[in-house]
């Protein structure tokens, strides 16, 4: 939602919400609800989409693409500088070689965050977001207080996140105006030497790659108990 | 056109939900209303920036007032109403009065429109008009139709950082007018030319702005 | 502060009410909002500069969606509890703890009041920093505290109309840091400084603006 | 107000809306209603403010203080040269001769229509408006239509109310973002040679003075029907 917390639609999902009767009990539905409802109908009847072709788009966009697509090109970034090098220079190319491409992906730029310089990423006329490596955009990155601040006030929202950056280091945002679509390559933690692409790109959350967070430390390994 | 949209630099707006574990979706219909945007789309009806402008092309309390998947929902209903995908009536009656003239691409067509996605990347036959590191003014445009050059860096002075290439112009392109190739760069602005010797020395925004947007600086 | 009480520019708010018999008063609560704000301000518990920011600063949902008298209304019950005029534990009750110190004045004094009014100038012991006809940018204020200087104008270059002496500042004294005296003027914009070449070449704006704000231009 | 119009209270107003019986039939206060009238009690309660007070200061500025004033102020510098020099000069003290100072006029800027400029006054940023000689603004001057455009499309502006500039006429708008208050000295229409000054006052409305419309032309004498 673009406003007030009390202007979005909170209400709990009761797509697995199943009674004692293994049957779903539904809230009555809100007027927008309705509304979507019955413009989907009418469009099915009309033969103008299809229901199978619905389903489909929305399994794809909450389950299957996601962060996990683009925490796999910043594992293998991290540990192949060929790779992390095209990347860079041609960042459409070298995610297509996972073949992570297409729709709000179809033109892509990868910048790197470093000791010295940290990237952020907004779309401050809409939600521009890149699909294809990071799925559909969270509610707080469509959202009047990000979108609003990011670009004015890019070192208090990282604070929001937890995320401190030093004086020292150069804050960069990149307001997605057009229809490039922006990446962060988040930098390598410190211990993860010697780690594997897969374990590492278990480091990589979706906020590392919009760059309002880091990307995750190891765990740490377990203090071994004195014997007494 | 300025609109509530265009939201760089505003105050008061409140604090940023920062939940990781925030659900993508908060209702069913929020799922419905991003599918058919997008199955409708598919029809070629209308492009990205005819769509943006009718998601931002109301009164601020609308815009602000409305939840994002909202916004989707009002616009793709008046897209398909403009376009004559479907009627007025229809709507009022649930009842179609005609059917589409081409079935719409079922579950292996959509995944193969996805895959492809729809470039706006145009080939490189126009020159640009600045080099990478000529500084540029951001001309004041102010327009009550479509226009991706934010408010906040109007009349304001940045470098040219990258040339994206040649790109299709959204300001024409979402009324019909055509592409208009030209080339798109990232423009990179201090934080102090954009907010005022208040804002870090060390902070820079890069805004993605055309040919048509920019001047040489003086 | 950037916020939606700064229109100047907007697109998007729909036509103008422009009946001449449109009352001034919709409704009783109005008129008593309107005269409890007037009469709570003579306890000079806080300034114009102070108030105009109370109504202000909040969400543009909030803003855009309270009629005048509900941000005057709003604005005078923080203000009130803010200064101590009153307590949240007064007005959950309903019932007094504490009486006014002085009695508040009555309706002979409040006409005293009104007829004397009180003036922003202040004594001309401050130089002007700049000269009726010179040529003046306007710096870039953000800043999320109070302030008189519109956006629209921000980064612009206009000319100094006339000097209309020295006055209080109002970004200082919105909030008790004083009235930093200085010169404001009034300054003309043509049109297209602030719009774009569509902007009718014959058109010209001419804002209040304080020395702080300007430097001169390049 | 200043959204729109299904925000503003548009309730009618009862304080005149009297039953067979003699007695007010009000409808039921909406909350903002009752949140006025319960600070106000206490208010009172806690003597900050004198009810007598409040009732002449509603008074005041709905029926005493009004556009006739500065209609007053209009009329004699059509009439007295001097006094219109004196006007342009020292508004505040031209004014002043007539009584009408005070809150929210306390500085005063007049602005001259002539055949090649026209002046339009708007507060942007709040509804800042000469009190003295305008009384309250109108709720449309207060609203975000207005304040919106008034700057941005003057002429636009003036279309809506009615009122045609043509394109060799500047138009000068006066954004009121200080503590200057603008009152436009409307041109004197023509016909209106030999006229009184109480009778030009006559054609002085409230919005010739804010600039949106012009002066009212004197009414045109009757034609005399031909006798048969």
């Amino acid at each position: 939602m673009s406003g007030h917390d009390h202007h979005g639609d909170h209400d709990h999902d009761h797509d697995h919400d199943h009674g004692a009767s293994g049957h779903a009990h539904a809230a009555p539905a809100s007027p927008i609800a309705q509304r979507v409802k019955a413009l989907e109908a009418l469009l099915v009847a009309k033969k103008l989409v299809d229901p199978a072709s619905l389903d489909a788009l929305i399994d794809t966009y909450e389950h299957k693409v996601g962060p996990r697509n683009g925490a796999r090109v910043v594992a293998r970034a991290w540990t192949d500088p060929d790779y992390k090098r095209r990347l860079l220079e041609d960042a459409t190319a070298a995610i297509a070689e996972f073949g992570f491409t297409g729709r709000q992906g179809e033109d892509m730029v990868v910048v790197e965050n470093t000791p010295t310089v940290h990237n952020l990423v907004v779309c401050t006329l809409c939600s521009c977001y890149p699909w294809p490596v990071l799925g559909l955009p969270p509610v707080w990155y469509k959202s009047a207080p990000y979108r609003s601040r990011a670009v004015l006030d890019p070192r208090g929202v990282l604070a929001e996140f937890g995320t401190d950056v030093s004086d020292e280091v150069e804050v960069r945002v990149w307001d997605s105006t057009a229809e490039l679509r922006y990446l962060v390559l988040p930098e390598r933690p410190p211990g993860t030497e010697g780690m594997a692409e897969d374990e590492l790109a278990d480091l990589v959350n979706r906020d590392s790659m919009i760059g309002v967070t880091r990307a995750k430390s190891p765990a740490k390994p377990m203090a071994m108990e004195s014997t007494p | 056109m300025n609109g509530a949209h265009d939201m760089g630099g505003m105050h008061g707006m409140g604090p940023i939900d920062t939940d990781p574990n925030d659900p993508l979706f908060h209702a069913e219909w929020e799922r419905r209303a991003f599918a058919v945007t997008l199955a409708l789309g598919f029809h070629g009806r209308w492009n990205i920036d005819t769509s943006r402008h009718a998601r931002e092309n109301r009164h601020p309390l609308d815009y602000l007032g409305s939840s994002y998947f909202e916004l989707w929902f009002k616009a793709v209903e008046k897209l398909a109403l403009d376009t004559g995908l479907m009627t007025a009536d229809e709507v009022a009656t649930g009842t179609p009065a005609a059917l589409a003239d081409t079935p719409p691409p079922n579950p292996e067509r959509v995944a193969a429109i996805l895959r492809k996605g729809v470039s706006a990347k145009l080939p490189d036959t126009v020159p640009p008009r600045f080099q990478v590191g000529a500084r540029v003014l951001v001309r004041e445009v102010t327009t009550p139709r479509h226009t991706r050059v934010p408010r906040y860096c109007r009349g304001r002075t940045g470098v040219i950082d990258r040339d994206h290439g040649v790109y299709v112009f959204p300001d024409t392109h979402a009324h019909g007018e055509g592409v208009k190739p030209q080339h798109c760069y990232s423009v990179r602005f201090t934080g102090q030319e954009l907010w005022g010797d208040t804002a870090p020395a060390r902070d820079a925004i890069y805004i993605d702005l055309w040919d048509d947007y920019l001047e040489p600086a003086p």
